[in-house]
């Protein structure tokens, strides 16, 4: 029993060989499919840039809630200037 | 009344606890201090810890489904009729239910929800978030979410370093496997897979794993990975040292160049393209992690976005964290394979840091000194610890150097590379 | 045309309407009126009515299960099998339906889905949130992330106080087994002890509770509860002048001490073994409470404390709002149970002020007049109602007397207690 | 070695994609370019098309039920144990498990789990999401949240515009049955009523009504309604202006009267009375929008209010969007009767446009042209988009002519009106 | 087979007109209703204003944690100014 | 029957009583211990509060978020106290 145990053990050691291999090969041909793949896309998005510009009416990120945010931005700004200037 | 104390007493921690679920208790109790006193991944490990203890109070059987309330309620006509369903004495009850699957174990459920038992808090957490698979893919939508993805894109070939750092995975697999010459080990196939993912250094990618190949173990694994992702500024530095040299370390790189908007956008999109053409099996977890990042980038759906950057991810952390530590038992968690899968984990990490670094090292040598070798390092994932480290490593170095941005591209790399190897487990262990 | 004419007379409300259902939805109305106009606990007794109101909407069944859908349609070929499947003359299917139990139930169910009949949105709701047990718990989390325990852990001693209130909760379990010598009440001790909960003014442990003992009877035992918890302000100053003189009402107590940070957080831990080692029947309440506490306190977590404390809650709320709603359908609660529970539950807020008062003096006595005995009224919980109520009543004695952060200490201690109480009837009563 | 190649190679998207999903994949990724660089409804239309790319993954059966998987595998015992379930030859179980429902449905499904098929992703956030029926729900809840019913309130006779809009849906519903005339369509009147759904303009209602009616069709239904809704800046113009006089279009109309808080919180309390007494069978749809608005205008729940109008509405828009998308598959997308709905939900929407305005002139007549005959188009509902339509088409033939309030109350009675549409179909067709 | 199709299409359109003339009566039905409930509802709130008046203590939308920390932060500002302007 | 039903009602009085008398009893005992293992457990926190003195960077319980309102309140704040001071 004990020796079809380890000749279990041996075959299973192989079948985790080769899934070692099987999947260092396949994370490696993916990534490197990968590093190209998106170099073609870069070149792409630049192709495509110019008309990019026509539409510079996406929404922007700051949202209403975050108006509290701005306020204190303009207000930091303001005693900021405020300071500089002398005021 | 004396039948009324008798059934306090007998329905008392104090009388039923035994050995195993005070030294989880104390397991437990560690992984919180950890989390508060050291700072070690709090988000996950502090509700890990506090479901570790949960799980281990004696009697309320928090984390155990129908079944095992049935067995623990102890009732002799249940326990005959579970047997009867099972097809086991009544004596081997325990083992039987362990092993019951398929159709027995469905109708030793209906069973026992017949009888009105039902499943413990913990047990439906678990069920809802980790059985369906949902909450750990849900994280991974917030991680896109929350990750910028420029490095990577200004400079697609350190995605050969989160590549290399995979080599901890894979050979942590064969360790696993080895370890079984060892009287007690016993790891199959899937249970090696499953705890090899440690080497991934990613919390949600682990958890996912194992809990399709070896949710036994699940508890385990995500203890070990997130522990080991704390201790990446302990575990890294003396491993990126000993295989670098003083020189290496001091190299400045270039520049990152800006990346357009566009490019933002169509990233997602591209890894998805790749993975449904080349690694369907990866699709849950890359797919997820790019609608989060779509989510980001697209710019039109910020509320989306920030829902999925908040108030989803952390909803899910909570239940998924207490979750996993119901898979803390004493039963299952104190046993010889958890050193075994502790001590392989530790070795997974130094091993894929190591497979990092030389890859980082070739690519020095290929780019004529342009890269500076520890960027390979932050290949493991263990997003933005790592990184965190390789800029640390380089400024002790140089006071010059910043590499905080340069090892942010292998770093997320690291992501799509575990769950690139993850795909490649499913599909050949899991199928 | 005709018959879609028909069809549609058929489908409407005011040719279904029931008198029990206009009542209950004048019942919804009234609770509304009393969240909006009055301030009683709007957050819970709005959704409440609302889901009343939905609830008693004819026809539609958005209360019902599967099987009470089949029943709705009437359609006699579904009715004779389900009729077959319980074993009943179609005639008595209402009464099989309502005793069907274990196997004949999960059956009957089975038949329902597939002979296409779908639960009611308002049952789903009931089913996730509150069947499962798991609303209330997830609640309990955020008033454990919300609540400050300082003053509780600063002095110790105002557990007692808290202890003394629940004797609320146990005089009127003997008062609901005493109303069955009038006929048309026949609680069992299961009802009896989920409607004594009431006395533990707390609303998440008393569905909890009322869930897993008398789940029919939930709807009444939650409007009770949380309605008292409103009137505190109302039912608690006759009482407490009445236990008390005015020179006992004027006693200023001494500051308390700051309490450090370490222990906020081992507080948590040390309620959390305590509860492991004597009263596992306590676990999920206690246990949840005190997670949500070392979220909070832990210092280290705050994405997820401030989750707990903010879009959990709320989100849960809602849902639990309206599912105990759903447990308003007129046949459930339109019956002389009612009344009594309604009774019943004045009596536990009486008989729980009293006993907490009743302890203040003696602590007022033992402490050689340290204390003031007003705080024992704050024993109940119904935080933080009921330590501002005791606030106002020391400031009318003595204009410089402020109770309220002494009183925080055994209204904090209530919301233990009557967890402790709930373990206790689980224990005995549900095991 | 060859093995785990061929099973790599097997488990490849390039060696299983079938034509129809490269054509879903660009679908997909069209409807996401439409939400990115059009704005077409973003916050839906890009996770319904990142979850159409997903649904069209090959071999991974994201969409795939348990039963699905077992299929997928393609386990020659597995497909004899699930033929011999449902009766039907194993050649032919493709048709079987379309056609299969109710008892031999559940048995396939029961099967499949105790083989150990557990069901895609997708499907899970289809089951849980709108299976159940509960995510479009708690979208209308966040809309009532969200919506001020002032301008309704202030003048209801608005109501009619907001009803006679709702002549598109009942049109479109004979369309769809003419249509059977051609080959290769044969819409059942179920299947009829619920793409006619999409003349509600109304995204949550249409889901609703599809998932109870037509749930293969619902993804086509939804796309389009959504589409259509993005579009109603160009649809909805040039109708408008055929039908109106030039005079006609620059009527400015009175200041609506302010409406006092007590109205705004009798209103949904009205509204659903009405639907409780009148349409039962519209309860579920009318109840959660009138919820949600009475959060908001109580003024005592601000918490729930605010929950339901962000945290609940976002996370669940995203569970929607991605459960929507999985029913985009190719074998059930790329059909003739695709193109059906998207022509009938062109037409619907023009029609209802068109039904409005002229009801819109009616009103002006009758009312001695008080009323500006253009606010009639914004009854198709599609909130807030068509009541800025009206108003850009009065501004341009009156630059002093602000309609946009005007608007608000045909646009919101639009809502209600396609939600009692839906109960009438509910109520005849669904029953 | 064909000429029953046909037949059984045409009972389909004319239930399809039926349900058009049930339904589109419904739809006016309801929402004519709901336009006089409403004046109704109108008048009603008219007469019950002047009681609401009486009760002008509904809770104000901010609620009461923020006001708190708002309160606190202008009160660290204001003492730390003292402090620095020997106030 | 009626009897028969006093019985058991009296029975149940009982059961009832023996369970208040648990339940008081078990409630003031795991109170009552409470409060002894607090008082250890303040005393412990007290021995332990040097070492906590030497990690003082424990993360403060302010946010970013937080911050930011404070930040706009105080703003607030001065420029409303420099109005009327006229600063
Ligand atoms: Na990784
Ligand atoms: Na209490
Ligand atoms: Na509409």
């Amino acid at each position: 029993m004990r020796h079809g145990e380890s000749v279990m053990n041996t075959d299973l050691l192989i079948q985790g060989a080769e899934l070692m291999l099987l999947g260092m090969g396949i994370v490696f041909g993916f990534l490197t499919v990968l590093v190209f793949t998106l170099r073609g896309m870069s070149l792409l998005a630049d192709r495509l840039h110019q008309p990019e510009q026509v539409h510079p009416e996406l929404p922007p990120p700051i949202d209403v809630s975050d108006h509290r945010q701005v306020i204190a931005a303009i207000a930091v700004a303001v005693s900021r200037y405020r300071a500089t200037h002398g005021a | 009344m004396e039948q009324g104390f008798e059934a306090i007493w007998r329905s008392m921690g104090i009388a039923n606890i035994e050995i195993g679920q005070i030294v989880m208790v104390l397991v437990g109790a560690g992984l919180i201090f950890l989390a508060i006193r050291k700072g070690f991944e709090p988000l996950l490990l502090l509700p890990i810890g506090f479901g570790c203890i949960l799980a281990n109070v004696p009697v309320a059987g928090l984390a155990e489904d129908g079944v095992g309330q049935l067995l623990l309620a102890g009732d002799p006509a249940h326990l005959g009729a579970l047997a009867q369903v099972l097809g086991v004495p009544v004596g081997e009850l325990g083992d039987g239910v362990k092993h019951a699957h398929g159709a027995a174990s469905s109708e030793a459920k209906l069973l026992a929800h017949n009888l009105g038992y039902e499943p413990g808090m913990l047990y439906q957490f678990y069920a809802v978030a980790i059985g369906s698979g949902v909450a750990p893919l849900l994280i991974f939508m917030g991680v896109g979410a929350l990750t910028d993805f420029s490095a990577l894109i200004a400079k697609p070939s350190t995605l050969l370093l989160g590549a290399a750092a995979q080599f901890g995975i894979f050979s942590t697999l064969i360790g696993a496997l080895a370890l079984n010459v060892i009287p007690g080990f016993d790891f199959t196939l899937a249970e090696a897979s499953a705890i090899a993912i440690i080497g991934g250094a990613d919390g949600p990618t682990a958890i996912f794993l194992a809990s399709k190949l070896a949710p036994d173990l699940l508890g385990a694994i995500a203890v070990a990975a997130y522990s080991y992702m704390a201790l990446v500024p302990i575990i890294q530095p003396p491993i990126m040292k000993l295989l670098t040299t003083q020189s290496e370390r001091r190299v400045e790189m270039q520049q990152l160049r800006p990346v357009s908007k566009l490019e933002k956008i169509l990233f997602p999109l591209t890894v998805l393209l790749l993975c449904l053409l080349f690694l369907p099996s990866a699709a849950p977890l890359i797919g997820m992690l790019t609608f989060g990042n779509l989510l980001r980038e697209s710019g039109v759906v910020d509320r989306l976005s920030k829902a999925a950057q908040n108030e989803i991810i952390n909803a899910v952390t909570i239940i998924l964290g207490l979750s996993v530590g119901s898979k803390l038992q004493a039963d299952k968690f104190l046993s010889v394979e958890t050193l075994g899968i502790l001590a392989l984990g530790a070795a997974a990490f130094c091993i894929g840091t190591a497979a990092g670094v030389l890859m980082g090292k070739l690519m020095h040598r290929l780019s004529g000194g342009k890269v500076n070798p520890l960027i390979g390092a932050a290949g493991v994932s263990a997003v933005p610890m790592a990184a965190r480290v390789v800029n640390k490593v380089g400024l002790e170095a140089n006071h010059h150097n910043f590499l905080l941005m340069h090892a942010m591209g292998p770093n997320v790399a690291g992501v799509i590379g575990s769950a690139v190897a993850a795909g490649v487990l499913l599909a050949v262990v899991g199928g």
